[in-house]
This record gives structure tokens, C-alpha cells and sequence, in this order.
């Protein structure tokens, strides 16, 4: 990760990839509601139409099933879609085309056709958008074999994830936390790309490790640093990628630290911390001395009500509190 | 379709009263939208909200035509729906502040408001997210025979999504009350319609063999009266009908659109706002007839004002759900 | 919607050489799926097969119109598409009994059988399954402008499906080069499309502005001359089209289900069998023409036979996968 | 569970199931594909539609998200009706009405309505269907706040759980081996339910735990039986609904035994085995001999070819092999 340099914000770098992948590729283009001269409403995807032309940056009507099926189907057939669905919430109406065809048509055809296609999406709550647009569905994907399941957590990582994402042959899917969107962080002018299946140590410690996805990568840095002024030292991992998944990296620093919490938006139960908490504790038994803690959303749809959504998901307080019981210092 | 016996008994009985409930009702609604807009600009709001203004005359027009007892589905864009069938202003804008008095106890907000007691189902923020609910309220009603029907209502941007058709062809098969009613306000969030609708929409319930009529959503009487023929006619158990209402709305797509002039300009919309008012045609109307004197729509009005106003001054004063409310309600 | 100048040139110029080739392929489809049956009663095959049986014209009538390089889509009742694009006989009974010789090396079965070499973009086991792909494939080759077009089988089942209604609409509005073709064997499974299907079925593509046409599915001549129109105006640029087929499963829904008289009758089974089978009407006509004599169909009959049987027993010859395969071909 | 008495198939306790209700509660009634006359393409309700008629048992269109939402309201208005989804795999086309409708529609209205539905549907492999027709996808809905998922093993459980799953006053999902219809054992002649979130001990033992749903507590029953006669005693516990989920039943079989193994027909990877095993290894932190080992379908899109089939999922011999490693036996 580069300490200096150029500053942008996430949904810049998811820009800059996108742009850069379109000028490098023709076949790449875009397909979703609103994501031509709209931009998507979180402008994300701004000035694309502009220099690409409606013919790459297409609008489509409110049909998720249907222009993702749309996006399969191109995918085999020579183009390189991105699709957008707008809010993570509306991969339901797209389970059918994701994983009874787009994941499983490679396997199915015994090798003979390929489904390289992006589809990118949101998670995250705190938005105030109550229960139908607050979810954070990636551990469904990650359910699936022959879906790739990315969930970038910085700038950096956006681009040069969604590169990869962008240049790989398989159906990948893309969340991003629509509430970092605002986010700074350094991503050089240079063309770069970071590969999948591989985790990425936000911060080193020894005390404790911080497995955490997502927005939960940032709520990981807050609480780490909280702990260091508190005398823990807290290493935060991120995984990047919940397929393929680095078990390596992650149960090393478990065997390091001996104290693990995993973290992440999606709702605890059967969901990312159940498999991440398995590995860890399968991987490091024998170095573990306190059980995996899990903190994901909690098992409630997303209340409307700000006092009520707030304490859905995890916090740096939170955070920092659990971490500190953990390692038995309260 | 409709035969003259089939044709409702309040179509033709409605007098000056009834429209001036309307009035009321559209009136209503549009110091209703006017308040969350504020809220929204005074930051004293949670979210976004999706307002309603400019297409009064849909909601009230068919709700007028409604039983308290038939149900209704809405969407993100649903206050004037729930208001419309009766739901009060002040646990609304709880509802909207996450308030304990909202009608969802605080955890639905704007896009989610549902009231039993009015037959409400609830508002869905999923683009077509009712019609199966609707369909499903429409198939009890039948089954249990309690005469009910159940209006589904929906913007046209749900035209693109295929659970609609999926539902029309059980609603058809089967003969259920429902009445789909498409609010064509011309644009998908911030597409405009033509680019998102292929052939022509009347054809995407003919299609299926339902019946399928278009007025002009802007006239609160001419929505009425379809309304009214067509939530009969599937009362009789002839079964479901479309019903396109073709309005505008005034604001943007929701309270934080401001900038609207890359999809849509200015100009249209000062001319939807000149020249098709819901509430300067009904009024005027009211006028010519002799049924209403200005001062008795200043009236109400100002009635309205007040009670708005009270009802939002209420919503500000109440207390939130205590946070450990957050663990309830999740199984019944 | 076509003009004379788009008329394909291939309609006029069609022979006896391709009505033969048609007859074979016909033939080839009937002997194939005899054959399936055959595997299956005598525990041959693993799990289950749709058969074509008593549908041949539709697959053949269709592929014939096709270019080499144009894609299709297929369904669970897919063999006879697969063959009519040009498949061999070998490779997919070696699918069927899951041999590493098989068109998807076993992995996929009867239902999925697929195939770059001939533009088969795969038969699918869900129902309506492939409309998105299909669609997506015409968006490819509008895109990349190479001519081609493809054409999406499916059952009058997958009308009950939204996704299709979904893909119409893209199709449609971004004029793609696809013909829907809709199978209509009048049974969804075990239910009677007229219980499953409201309205005119025309109206379900109509309503978002493309063309429909009807033909008699068991005269493959009609079905040629049908879709070399729609193709042919497709591969122009002027959009998609609708073909609806109306034809005729012989046997059950799948090769187990043996007792049908509760869902349909053996009158009725017998009647189209009678009346409206495919290679007779073909035969019949051919001879009528002078274009074969029965001696030459009898060769062909007999050429096509052979093949079948060496296919059959290549297949059952012809080796598992290793068990480590398993795990090949997750990602490309 | 009874010894002794009437034995019925699982399927056979289902369609009493349904039919006991059904003339219980006029209100109870079936919508789905082929469900009448047919009695689906398992027969599983042959006979009900002559019972009770075409107004309760009721065919539809090929439409399941269609037929689901159209549950979701019909049960939010009175009626109590059970949507069968002919195929596991088929649950991909309704999980927005699944998901973002029937489970939220109780919470976001602040208790003001709810959704008395049963979702029945099947999971399972190795029937040579390939893989759209074989899938068990049941860890989505366990991942869902609002829902309820239920996974019956024998014919006693079947008619119990399907019994309280009709007389529950929330959406639940209902999932159906159906390799196992024919599978016969008791069911007593009484009304009986069994309440959900109720672990139930299948066989009891000292040295192991094979916690097991589904299909696999008939595998973890026979790898048991395999690892008596060499000399390793065997408990299997099986959750019988994966939400609620009866923690305290598999942690202190865990304490007691030590040692565990947890069996499940989805896939591994961010499924069904990952909570139970996140929850044992927490739970049984200090009492656990080895590491919790997990065996889930393989995470490859199910083949057809049945020597590929065949090694995607757990059979006796592969748990056998399993517990006899996870105690130090070979
Ligand atoms: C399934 C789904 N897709 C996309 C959205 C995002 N979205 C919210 S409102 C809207 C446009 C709806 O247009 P229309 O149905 O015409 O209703 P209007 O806003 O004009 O009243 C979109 C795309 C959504 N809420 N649900
Ligand atoms: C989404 C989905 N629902 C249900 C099924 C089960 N199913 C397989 S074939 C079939 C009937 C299909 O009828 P139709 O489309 O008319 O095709 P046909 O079998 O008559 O060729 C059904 C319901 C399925 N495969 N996929
Ligand atoms: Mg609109
Ligand atoms: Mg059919």
C-alpha cells in the first residue's frame, strides 16, 4: 500500500478502474439503472457516459433479473459487462442468474464457455434506509462455487481490485460500502492490480488479531488504534477477498496473537464471521487462547429508527471493548 | 367490460361532499410533502424521502373509491397512498422521524409505513416489491369471501420487472379483486420512462386478458370514476383490472434531487405545475359548479395547515424507541 | 413487419436437398431420443431425460434457418435442439450416461448439454433459465456487429416465468437480434398450459412491441419458412421476434413418467401421433412433390440408424471421468 | 421418539402432516407447481387435492416468485398457506420475497402485521440431476433475521416439525431431502408437534460428536454404527432447525465427547458447518480435544456423472474415516 502520493476518494478509484479498464478493453462496458447520465445515485460512476458513449454505458429499466441474465449471456459471447445493481439488497431478484447460471455454466459446459463478468453492488447500513436497503447479502455469494466475492475496504484496494476483477474470466461479485464512498486514501497515478486470495495486513500488532471485511476494515483501525493508547496491540487483516479466501495469512496471525475477533457487515449467523471464525479456529487450535469472537450485524432487519440501526453493527467502541475483554483487561 | 348493471352506485351518487373531501384529502397530502420537505432541508429528518406532490389526484381519487375494509399496497413513494387511505399525519411523520409513535414503532420510516387498521399492507421500497403481496391479499379475500379488493399500487418503472407479470397471469387465471394501478409520472428515478418501456403499456395487462384502462392522473374525478368502475367490477368477481394514471411529480426523485436538469427541464415541469394541478383542477371545477366558494377552500386549507402542523409539532416532541427495542418484533 | 427486400433469399431457394437433410435430421432426432428411451428402461442412464419425441420439426425447422455460427439456447427437452444445431449423436449420449467423452466431459447431462462448435450456448434445467443469455448473446453480436443472431427455445411453461417479460423489454428496446421461440406441447409438466397461461399468448410479446407469429409445429416446413422470415429480419437489424410453435410431446414429461391418463388422455396421444406427425407430414409431402421416393427416405432411415447405434455404443463404451475431475473447471 | 408402532415413510409423514392440518385449519391451504392431480413430481401430497379440493390445493403457473409473494400477502390477510417450490434450487427465483418481503414485513411494520407461511422445498444430492437440481441452499435462509429453517431427518421429525412449522406465526422454510422420501421409521397415530430450536440427541456416545442436518444424520447414524464396531461410541445430535438453533444441546454434547464432527449437505464453505462449528468451538473452548472438523458438500457446482456426484458428499465411510482420525485412530 503506498504511504504517499495522489489522494482519492473510493468511489473516485472505483472510477479511475473502471475508466482505465474501458480505455484498455472495448469489450468492457457498463450495464445498470441510472449508471449513464445519472451516474448511479451515488455518482460513482460520473463522467463515464461522457467519455464512453451510451453504447458502454448503458442504462437499463428496473429489471435486475433480466439485465443481469442479459450480462451473462454478453459475457459468453465475447463482451466483458460490469453490471450495477444498485443497492445490495437487490441481488435476491438476481440469485437465479448468479448461481444457477453465471457461476455454474463453466463447470456444467465441462470447461467449454466462460462467464467473465463483474457484477457490482452495495452493502452497509447507517444510511437510514431501513431494512430493504441496508443488507449486506455477500455471504450468500461467497456460498457459491465458481463466484468470486470481493469486498474492498480502501481506495487503493477498490482499484486494484476491481482491475483484477475486471481482467479475471469468471463471474466475480463486487460490494462495495456504500457509506465509504466518501473515504480518502492514496492510490498512485500508476496502472496496478492486486491479486485475489490474497489478505492484506492493515496494521500490524501482538496482542490481537482484527479480521475484518469491508467498512468493518475501518471500524478495525479505529478500535486498534483506541487499544494502543489503552497498551494493546491490535494487528487488523483484511481478507479482501471472501473467495478465494487466504486462510493462510489469517491463521498465522491467530497463531501470532493468540486472541481473534472477526469482523464484518454481514449478519452474524451463517454468515462471513462463521467461516472465518471456523478456519481460524480449525487452522490455529492449538495456538488459540481465547474462543474466536465473533461481531457481525446483528440478527435484525435494519430498523429505520437512528438510535435502533445504530447499534446493528459493530463499532470502534464496540469494538475496542470487546478486544479489551478479550485479551482480560476489564 | 363493465355491463351498465355492474356500474357502481357511487360514481353517480357522489355530490359536493365528496369532492370537497377530496380536496381535502389532495390538500392534505401536499402540506404533508411540503413539511417532510422541510424536515429534510432543516436536517431534523433521518434518510431520504420520496415526495408525493403533483400526483395527489391518483392516490385520492382511487382510495375514495375504496371500502376502509379493501386493502392497499404502496411504494417508496407511498405517503399520499397511506394517507390517502386514512392513516393520521402525526404517527406518519413519527414514523418518518423513527419515532416510537410512528405507525412501524420507528423501524419501517418513510418507505415502509403499514396500518392494519386501514387496510395498509405497507409500503415497499422494492421497485414492484408489492405485487405478489397484493395478489396474495386479493386471492384471501376471494377465498374467505369477505367482498374485499385490494389495489396495488405502483409506478410505472415497475412495468420493467417481471414478478408484475408473473402475478397479473395468477390474478387473471384465478379472478382475483386486484386492481394494479400504474402512476405514470414519466421517469424511473432519473430515466425517462420512453427509454425503459418497450411497445405500448396498456398491452402489458391486455396481454394476459385483464382489462386495462388510462385516464388522466391529474384529474382527481376522472380517476375517481375508472376507480370506481374498475374496484366494482372485481368486487363482482370479474376479476382484475390496470389502471395507468398519467401524472408528474413536482419535486426530484426524492428530497435530495435537486439538480434535475440533466434528465428533465425546467420547463416541463413549470408547465405540469401551470397546467396540471391536481388541486387547481378540482378547485377550479368546484368553482364553476357553484359546489365550492373560495373562502370554503381557504378554509380547509388553513384547517389543514393547522392540523399538519400540529401533527409534524408532535412528531418533533416524541421520544424515540428505547434501543433495546431493537430485539423485538422480529418473529410474531 | 418484413418487407419483400428483406425476404431471405434462403426461404425461396430451398430444394430438395434441404428438405432431405431436414428429414434426416428428423429422423436422426426420433432414432436419437428412442434410444434414450431405450437407455433408461434398461437402467443404462443415470437420473432422467425430457424426450423430443413428437417435436422434431420445431428444432429442425428452426436450426435450419440458422448460420453455423448463430447461437441458440436451449431447455430441459433440449436434445433435439442440440442435434438440429449440429451436435453428434456420440458425444452427446456420451453426455447422458456422464463419460468423459461427452460434450460437457460428463458434468452436465441431458440437461445441460452445450457446445461452442456449434453455437449452442447450453440447454438449461431451469425453466425460462436461458431467456437472459439468449438475450445477452443478440446484445453481443449487435455489439461486436458480427451478424450473428440467436434464438431462444423454450416451453409455453417459461410464459409463466417474469424473466422472459424482462428480456423482451431489453430486447425490444435495443432491437437485439433474437427470436423467442416458444414450444407450445400444451402440457407444463403434468398441468395444461390453459390452466397456466391467461390470455392470448401473441399478446405476451406484442405487448412490448414484437412481432408474434403462429405455426403449425409439426409442418416443418412452415416452421422454416417462419423463422428464415424472423431471422433473416433480425440479422437485418430490425429486432426481435416471437414464434410460437404449437406441437406435441409423444411420450411423458420425462422418461419416467409412464402413467399419464390422469393428466391426459391416450386418445388424444394417439390423435397427434395419427395426424400430426412430423416425418409423416414430411414424407407425405416430399413424395407428393416427386422430391423422394420411399426407398430413398427407407436409406435414410437406415444410413441414420446405423449411426445412432455406433453412437449408442461408443457412449457406453467409452470411459468415466477420473474422480479428481470433480474439481476441474470451477474457474476458468 | 417412538420405538415402537405404525412405521410411515418421510414422505408419507409429511402428507399426513399436511393433511391433519389441513382439516385442523380450513384456513391452511397448498400453492405451488403440479400439486395437485400430479402430487408434485415426487408424490409427495398424491391424494390431498382429491381431500380437499382445487380451491386448497391449489396448481400454479411456472411462477415461483410469483406464487411465493402471492403467499406472503394471503397469509398476511388470513390464510395459512404452504408454497412448495418443487426444487431446492429453485429458491434462487424467490428470495426477494423471501428475504426482502416475508421476513421483514413483521419487523419493519413494528409487529403490526405478519406472515404465517410455510415455505416447504427439498435439498440434496446424488440423484443424478446435475447442478441445477441438487443443490441445498438452506444456510441463505439460516442467514436471514425473520425466518425460520427447519431440516427434518426422519419421518417422526418430519410430521412434528412440518405440524408446528403450519401452527407458526412467521414465514419458515421447510427443507426436504428428497433422496429420503422413501426412508420409513415410526410416527405414532396422535397429534404430536415438536417445537422448533430443540436439538435432538439421534444416538448417544462418549468418545465423538457427529453433529448432523438432514440427509447426514442418516450418514452420521451409519458412520456411528461402522465406528461401534471398531470401538469409537459415537453421539449424533442433529439441530433439526438451523434457526432457532439449540446451542446448549451441541456445546455440551461437545464438552462431553470432546471431539466433533460437523456434517452438513450444502456446501461447506460459508454454510451450515461454519456456524455450528464457530458456535462449538466457542462454546466448548476449553473442553474441545481437536479441532471442530466440518464436512460440507464439496464447493464445486454438483456433476452429473455419478463417479463425480459421489464424492461431493459425506458418506459413511468418509465419516467413519474422519472420526477415527479425529481420535487418533488410524
Ligand atoms: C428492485 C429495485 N431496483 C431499484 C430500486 C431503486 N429505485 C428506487 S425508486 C426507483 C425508480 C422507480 O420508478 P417508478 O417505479 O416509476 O416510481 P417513481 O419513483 O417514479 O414513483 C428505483 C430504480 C429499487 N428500490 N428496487
Ligand atoms: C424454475 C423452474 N421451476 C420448475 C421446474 C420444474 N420443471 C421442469 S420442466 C417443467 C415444465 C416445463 O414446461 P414447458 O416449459 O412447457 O416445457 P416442456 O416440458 O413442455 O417442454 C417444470 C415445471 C424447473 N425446472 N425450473
Ligand atoms: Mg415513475
Ligand atoms: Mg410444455
Amino acid at each position: 500500500m503506498p504511504e504517499k502520493g495522489r489522494e482519492l476518494t473510493f468511489a473516485q478509484a472505483i472510477r479511475e478502474a473502471l475508466a482505465e479498464e474501458m480505455r484498455r478493453d472495448p469489450l468492457v462496458c457498463i450495464i445498470g439503472e441510472d449508471v449513464a447520465e445519472a451516474g448511479t445515485p451515488f455518482k460513482v460512476l460520473s463522467g463515464l457516459v461522457e467519455e464512453f458513449g451510451k453504447e458502454r454505458v448503458i442504462d437499463t429499466p428496473i429489471s435486475e433479473a433480466g439485465f443481469t441474465g442479459l450480462g451473462v449471456g454478453a459475457a459468453m459471447t465475447g463482451l466483458h459487462p460490469v453490471v450495477d445493481i444498485m443497492f445490495g439488497d437487490f441481488i435476491t431478484l438476481t440469485m437465479d442468474q448468479m448461481v444457477n447460471q453465471a457461476a455454474k455454466v463453466h463447470y456444467m459446459s465441462g470447461g467449454a464457455w466462460k462467464v467473465p463478468m463483474v457484477m457490482r453492488t452495495t452493502l452497509g447500513a447507517t444510511r437510514r434506509s431501513a431494512a430493504q436497503h441496508s443488507q449486506s447479502l455477500h455471504a450468500w455469494f461467497s456460498h457459491v462455487p465458481g463466484l468470486k466475492v470481493v469486498l474492498p475496504s480502501t481506495p487503493y484496494d477498490a482499484k486494484g481490485l476491481l482491475k483484477t476483477a475486471i481482467r479475471d474470466q469468471n463471474p466475480v461479485v463486487f460490494f462495495e460500502d456504500k457509506m465509504m464512498y466518501k473515504l480518502k486514501g492514496p492510490v498512485p497515478e500508476e496502472d496496478y492490480t492486486i491479486p485475489f486470495g490474497v489478505a492484506d495486513v492493515k496494521r500490524e500488532g501482538e496482542d490481537i488479531t482484527l479480521v475484518a471485511t469491508s467498512s468493518m476494515v475501518q471500524v478495525a483501525l479505529g478500535a486498534a488504534a483506541m487499544l494502543e493508547e489503552s497498551g494493546v496491540s491490535a494487528e487488523v487483516i483484511d481478507p479482501r477477498t471472501t473467495w478465494p479466501l487466504d486462510e493462510k495469512t489469517l491463521v498465522e496471525s491467530a497463531k501470532k496473537t493468540s486472541r481473534v475477533i472477526v469482523l464484518d457487515e454481514g449478519y452474524g449467523r451463517y454468515g462471513v464471521t462463521a467461516e472465518l471464525a471456523a478456519v481460524i479456529a480449525e487452522g490455529a487450535f492449538y495456538d488459540l487462547d481465547a474462543p474466536v469472537r465473533r461481531m457481525g450485524a446483528m440478527h435484525v432487519p435494519i430498523p429505520f429508527s437512528p438510535p435502533l440501526e445504530d447499534v446493528t453493527v459493530a463499532t470502534e467502541q464496540s469494538v475496542f471493548e470487546a478486544a479489551r475483554r478479550l485479551c482480560g483487561k476489564s | 367490460m363493465t355491463t351498465v348493471a355492474q356500474q357502481p352506485q357511487a360514481a353517480a351518487s357522489v355530490g359536493a361532499e365528496a369532492w370537497l373531501r377530496m380536496y381535502r384529502q389532495m390538500i392534505s397530502i401536499r402540506l404533508f410533502e411540503e413539511q417532510v420537505n422541510d424536515l429534510y432541508t432543516r436536517a431534523l429528518m433521518p434518510g431520504l424521502a420520496h415526495l408525493y406532490i403533483g400526483e395527489e389526484a391518483v392516490a385520492v381519487g382511487v382510495c375514495q373509491a375504496l371500502r376502509p375494509d379493501d386493502y392497499i399496497t404502496s411504494t417508496h413513494r407511498g405517503h399520499g397512498h397511506c394517507l390517502a387511505k386514512g392513516a393520521s399525519p402525526d404517527r406518519m411523520f413519527a414514523e418518518l422521524l423513527g419515532k416510537e409513535a410512528g405507525y412501524c414503532r420507528g423501524k419501517g420510516g418513510s418507505m415502509h409505513i403499514a396500518d392494519p387498521a386501514t387496510g395498509n399492507l405497507g409500503a415497499n421500497a422494492i421497485v414492484a416489491g408489492s405485487v405478489g403481496i397484493a395478489t396474495g391479499a386479493a386471492f384471501s379475500a376471494k377465498r374467505l369471501g369477505n367482498g374485499r379488493v385490494c389495489v396495488c399500487f405502483f409506478g410505472e418503472g415497475a412495468l420493467g420487472q417481471g414478478s408484475l407479470y408473473e402475478v397479473m397471469n395468477l390474478a387473471q387465471l384465478w379472478k382475483l379483486p386486484v386492481i394494479y394501478v400504474c402512476e405514470n409520472n414519466l421517469y424511473n428515478e432519473y430515466t425517462h420512462f420512453s427509454e425503459t418501456t418497450a411497445g405500448d403499456i396498456m398491452g402489458r395487462a391486455t396481454a394476459f386478458g385483464i382489462p386495462a384502462e388510462s385516464v388522466d392522473g391529474q384529474d382527481v374525478r376522472a380517476v375517481y370514476r375508472a376507480a370506481s368502475q374498475l374496484i366494482e367490477r372485481a368486487r363482482l368477481g370479474n376479476g382484475p383490472a390496470f389502471l395507468v394514471c398519467n401524472t408528474y411529480r413536482y419535486h426530484g426523485h426524492h428530497v435530495g434531487d435537486i439538480n434535475r436538469e440533466y434528465y428533465r427541464s425546467k420547463e416541463e415541469e413549470q408547465r405540469w405545475k401551470a397546467e396540471h394541478d391536481p388541486l387547481k383542477l378540482l378547485s377550479r371545477w368546484l368553482a364553476e359548479q357553484g359546489l365550492a366558494a373560495p373562502a370554503d377552500l381557504e378554509r380547509i386549507h388553513s384547517e389543514v395547515k393547522k392540523e399538519i402542523e400540529a401533527a409534524v409539532n408532535f412528531a418533533i416532541a416524541a421520544p424515540y424507541p428505547s434501543p433495546d427495542e431493537v430485539e423485538q418484533d422480529i418473529y410474531a
